[in-house]
């Protein structure tokens, strides 16, 4: 168990992973068939394809109070789109930069690769993934406070 | 200024009386010393055209709804030399009809930006004039004086020179402003700060926003027909910041929105009653591409294609963003 | 009236502060803006004319109005508290005092507007006098004068003493709270007190808008105006945005709209503008389909249908905001001088 | 029953109100019937007012209340499927809450100009909603009026809104005559067939009565021109008008024409008031 300061004993990251259906949302389903275990903290979202994750939904995902936004595609040559993943990734980088750029911590956000075949690999990405958020606390700069205000009351 | 304003007005009615215009894009003076209004003219007022170094708006984005619709007139649009560079990002987005338009490149020695006239505390603005790379501003509380390149609007401090990449034709010389320096430099600033000091800056700029889409209303590539904060349904529409999420929001989502089709014209920029530096959102989309997916300047030519509508199979990683730029 | 040295004006603004939170204009990112003052806080008065004017205190941007909670089919309703805080604004230019008495006209009439008029209870205006107008500014033509504010107290700074005149009970209230720091201005300075106005109005007269005429305006001039042929002209240049909206002292259209924060529904107000294109948007079609007419309604309703309500007073007051804000230069002077009656005598 | 008495501290904030019957008029317009949580009305009213109902998070929108305000039973509001909003209220069910608001508006001035004069209400489609609730209240004032005829019509007999209503209550031939038409020949429908303004022209009413028109656009203008052509004075024509709304108390600016608010000092006109607007609507 990592040592925990005393403000972040209880915090509990909430991740939100947008998952392509071709390829990482079976590669979570293998997890879960094959009892891989991962944190409870990462909420799924199944999309089309990696590509089909517009900016907004990054933003929203933030504001309704995520942590972390994880996105898993295809490996780069295996769209099921054939070249979705190729796009996604270029959107994805410039976004990701245009956030970190903002101040908004890097962690918070990334892209992995998981086919339907990296049971383990999801496991594991989404164990890291949470940890590292973990460790970040709680996301206190691209948050909506209307939607803070009535978690707390 | 008097010169080539005047060789444009004559010009201007060679091109209404021959019919090759039906109407000329222009700008026109209103009753203060810095602000002519864009103006469309005919034979009865084209004697109105004025071009002087405070016609900084960018003519190209009018020409969207000048030529919408069955009219088959033709319009002369002025534009400057950055301005035609959104004028071709727009035809590339086939959003003007360039059937109906005959560009004429009007020269530009760099525009002046009158907020930084203000910004020096000159106040009470009655008249300016322009000698020897030297402005003389007659107020109400006496004369001053500054260098010409220190007022110069940010998009002209870098200008990117080389002239009209689309026109029919130019009046006068082709002219460049005699200050170029780095666009990059404020990108590269900001990104020598630490994640903290950015999200201060940013807090500390974009908080000002007031929501009023001047930037989105002037932006030549901002030109879709119901904008996505427009759009009830889209979940993220609104008419004002209610918080600091929104203010983020609308700001990341608009640079990233023209990303790959941003010709850094800086209107966004000279627009914002707030003095918000939107151009360094916009500059580090384009400086990133730059760096990452090789050189491209949108609006160079007629055809090209976006980067964010593009890909190569050996494009970085996203994972590129953790060791690039910044400190940790 | 009182005076004060202008050395003392820190200990002022503590005073005043300790009392009721304190507002003046203070710079952020080189843009004038209203802000709260803090220890230490300088107060430039040859920088009065704020981005945003003085509106936002009484009418926010952004307002909550009620809250939802449902639960299958019940619903509870929360109504929003009623804004509180006592705040005092200092430096108000006298162009966004009289814009206040536009906004009292609308929301002040029956039915009051309990949010704006709570706020209105509980804020205290001190207007500042122009000493140095700028070279937007038209406030005479709607009968402002910058050499003599309203508000609930008019201050003047002239030279090293700022003068203090109360205008109203609240301006009372507030000039006897701060009895032992104001001193009774005396005979003596009558003199540099008169002469400082006198120096206003001579650069009031100097202006170049100075002199713009509003023949042709007013209640009465619907169907002269409404059918001219000048406004698609006049429009053409207009992007539609809401800067002349947002900054402008007397607009006060707003929209209600709701937020759902996914454990309830907070429904607020937000200033809208007539220039956006859904602002008469129905489910059944759009009166207004093009920028001509939603031009048209700003510059109409500033100068025609406002004073036809009112008594002849207009909707704007001169304070030149739209003048340097306009993206496109297109402002309410050159509307003035294209279509009234004055239109080719410039 | 009194009326429930709900301190609003604002104009703007909703009270709550609780759907207690939904019936379906037409294939797209349903009649709800709302009650205050309590019982009765959420307010009292005057014919032609309006109310605001809304559901959170899906919009807000201003509705005529239908029922006359001498029923203080319940209120009730006939609304046509055409937006968001509508969509949302046509597929709730029974004892659903709602936020409502109100009372908005002018009224048509039962009281004043249209007592003891004899009345003509012309109405299309949806547009009896308004009309209905003043036809009510005349009903159950009877003897403050003369005549009252009635001309309704609807594209088809099945867009009639509460037909029941009209053919078992309201049709009295002497007392109060209905006239319905509706647009094309229909199988089962022995009534008139043909537009609302031809109609009301081959009925040559006397252009000594007082006409009430409500109805789209087109149908108002149209009925208008008839009347005009029948001698009828635009003092003795009473419409309403319809723009997008917000606040319902004349500060919002939405729904402002001229000098007007049509929330305010509308959704009544006389005609002749209408003149004085510009052509905006």
């Amino acid at each position: 168990m990592p040592v925990k300061d005393e403000n972040k004993a209880d915090f509990r990251p909430l991740i939100v992973a947008f998952c392509c259906n071709w390829c990482s949302y079976a590669g979570a389903d293998l997890a879960g068939t094959s009892r891989l275990n991962y944190p409870a903290d990462v909420k799924v979202i199944r999309v089309p394809c990696s590509c089909r994750v517009n900016p907004l939904f990054i933003l929203r995902a933030f504001q309704r109070g995520a942590d972390g936004v994880i996105i898993a595609g295809c490996h780069p040559g295996d769209c099921h789109y054939t070249s979705g993943n190729y796009y996604a990734r270029r959107r994805m980088t410039l976004l990701f930069s245009m956030l970190d750029y903002l101040g908004i911590e890097r962690e918070r956000t990334r892209v992995e690769w998981i086919s339907a075949a990296e049971g383990a690999k999801f496991a594991a990405t989404m164990s890291e993934f949470t940890q590292a958020v973990t460790e970040l606390g709680e996301n206190k700069r691209l948050g909506d406070i209307r939607c803070k205000e009535y978690l707390n009351s | 200024m008097q010169r080539i304003s005047e060789l444009i007005r004559t010009r201007a009615g060679e091109l209404l009386e021959s019919g090759a215009a039906d109407q000329i894009l222009g700008w026109e003076n209103g009753g203060l010393a810095y602000d002519p209004t864009p103006a469309f003219f005919t034979a009865d007022n084209v004697a109105g055209l004025v071009y002087n170094s405070f016609c900084g708006i960018n003519l190209s984005k009018y020409l969207i709804e000048k030529t919408k619709g069955k009219e088959s007139g033709k319009v002369a649009a002025l534009l400057k030399p950055c301005d035609t560079y959104s004028f071709n990002q727009l035809l590339c987005e086939h959003r003007i009809d360039r059937d109906k338009v005959y560009v004429v490149g009007v020269g530009c020695s760099g525009m002046l930006d009158v907020e930084k006239l203000k910004a020096r505390g000159f106040k009470g603005i009655k008249g300016i004039d322009e000698k020897d790379g030297r402005l003389t501003v007659h107020t109400l509380y006496g004369d001053k004086s500054c260098p010409k390149r220190e007022v110069l609007m940010e998009r002209c401090i870098s200008c990117k020179g080389g002239g009209h990449v689309a026109c029919d034709e130019v009046v006068g010389e082709e002219l460049t402003p005699d200050a170029a320096g780095n666009r990059f430099a404020g990108v590269e600033k900001l990104e020598s700060l630490s994640p903290d000091d950015r999200f201060d800056f940013w807090r500390g700029e974009l908080s000002r926003c007031i929501r009023c889409n001047a930037c989105r209303n002037a932006c030549p590539a901002c030109s879709c027909n119901k904008c996505v904060f427009d759009n009830s349904r889209s979940g993220m529409a609104a008419k004002a910041n209610s918080d600091d999420f929104e203010q983020n929001m609308f700001h990341i989502i608009r640079a990233f929105h023209v990303a790959g089709r941003c010709t850094d014209c800086g209107e966004c920029s000279r627009v914002c009653p707030q003095g918000i530096p939107l151009h360094l959102l916009n500059r580090k989309l384009i400086k990133d591409v730059n760096e990452l997916y090789g050189d491209y300047q949108a609006g160079a030519a007629p055809d090209s294609r976006s980067p964010l509508i593009s890909y190569t199979q050996g494009d970085a990683e996203p994972d590129v963003i953790y060791e690039r730029g910044g400190a940790r | 009236m009182q005076k004060l040295p202008v050395s003392r004006l820190p200990e002022l603004f503590a005073r005043i502060d300790g009392m009721k939170s304190l507002y003046l204009p203070v710079s952020a990112g080189g843009r004038l803006q209203f802000g709260r003052w803090t220890t230490g806080t300088a107060y430039d008065p040859s920088r009065m004319n704020t981005v945003k004017s003085a509106k936002d205190f009484f009418f926010p941007q952004s307002e909550d109005l009620v809250f939802f909670r449902s639960k299958g089919k019940e619903l509870s309703i929360t109504e929003a508290k009623d804004p509180a805080e006592p705040f005092v604004l200092f430096g108000v230019r006298a162009c966004d005092a009289k814009g206040l008495e536009a906004l009292d006209r609308v929301f002040l009439s029956d039915p009051v507007d309990t949010f704006y008029a709570a706020r209105r209870e509980n804020g205290v205006v001190v207007t500042m006098a122009c000493a140095e107008p700028e070279e937007t500014c038209f406030c005479g033509a709607f009968g402002v004068d910058a050499a003599e504010p309203g508000g609930d107290v008019a201050a003047w700074l002239a030279q090293d003493t700022l003068y203090w005149q109360s205008r109203t009970d609240k301006g009372d209230a507030l000039t006897a709270a701060l009895e032992d720091i104001l001193e009774d201005a005396d005979q003596r300075d009558q003199g540099a007190f008169a002469a400082h106005k006198a120096a206003i109005k001579a650069i009031l007269d100097d202006l170049p808008l100075n002199g713009l005429s509003l023949e042709g305006f007013g209640g009465d001039a619907l169907e002269a105006l409404f059918g001219s042929d000048k406004w698609p002209a006049l429009s053409q240049a207009c992007i539609g945005c809401g800067t002349c909206t947002f900054v402008c002292p007397t607009c006060q259209c707003y929209d209600i709209q709701d937020f759902d924060t996914g454990r309830g529904v907070k429904r607020f107000r937000c200033w809208d503008s007539c220039m956006y294109s859904d602002f008469t948007l129905m489910a059944h079609g759009n009166p207004r389909t093009s920028q001509v007419e939603r031009f048209r309604q700003r510059f109409m309703h500033k100068l025609v249908y406002f004073p036809a309500n009112n008594e002849g007073m207009y909707g704007c007051v001169g304070c030149g905001r739209c003048v340097a804000k306009c993206p496109a230069f297109m402002n309410i002077v050159k509307v003035i001088r294209t279509l009234g009656v004055n239109a080719h005598a410039r | 029953m009194l009326v429930d008495q709900v301190r609003i501290r604002d104009m703007l904030i909703p009270v709550l109100g609780v759907v207690t019957d939904i019936r379906a008029d037409t294939p797209d317009v349903k009649t709800f019937r709302v009650n205050a949580p309590g019982g009765g009305v959420c307010f009292a009213h005057m014919p032609g007012q309006c109310a605001m109902l809304s559901i959170p998070s899906v919009g807000e929108a201003m509705f005529s209340i239908t029922s006359s305000p001498t029923n203080t039973g319940y209120m009730e509001f006939s609304i046509k499927k055409c937006g968001c909003l509508t969509d949302w209220l046509h597929q709730m069910d029974v004892g659903q809450q709602i936020a409502i608001r109100g009372p908005y508006g002018n009224a048509f001035p039962v009281e004043t100009a249209l007592r003891g004069k004899d009345l003509l209400f012309i109405a299309g489609g949806i547009g009896l909603a308004p009309l209905r609730s003043v036809i009510n209240y005349v009903r159950h004032n009877r003897e403050n009026y003369g005549k009252v005829d009635i001309v309704y019509g609807a594209r088809t007999a099945d867009d009639l809104v509460d037909l029941e209503e009209i053919k078992t209550e309201w049709d009295r031939p002497g007392d109060v005559n209905v006239h319905l038409t509706i647009d094309r020949e229909q199988q089962g429908w022995d009534g008139n067939v043909g537009f609302v303004p031809n109609f009301v022209k081959s009925l040559a009413f006397a252009p000594d009565r007082t006409a009430l028109v409500c109805g789209p656009p087109i149908m108002i203008k149209f009925v208008l021109a008839a009347l005009t052509e029948m001698g009828f004075e635009k003092t003795q024509v009473y419409t309403t008008l319809e723009l997008r709304m917000k606040c319902g108390i004349g500060k919002c600016g939405r729904c402002n024409i001229g000098s007007k608010y049509v929330c305010k000092d509308g959704p009544v006109f006389r005609c002749d008031e209408l003149d004085d607007l510009p052509d905006e609507y």
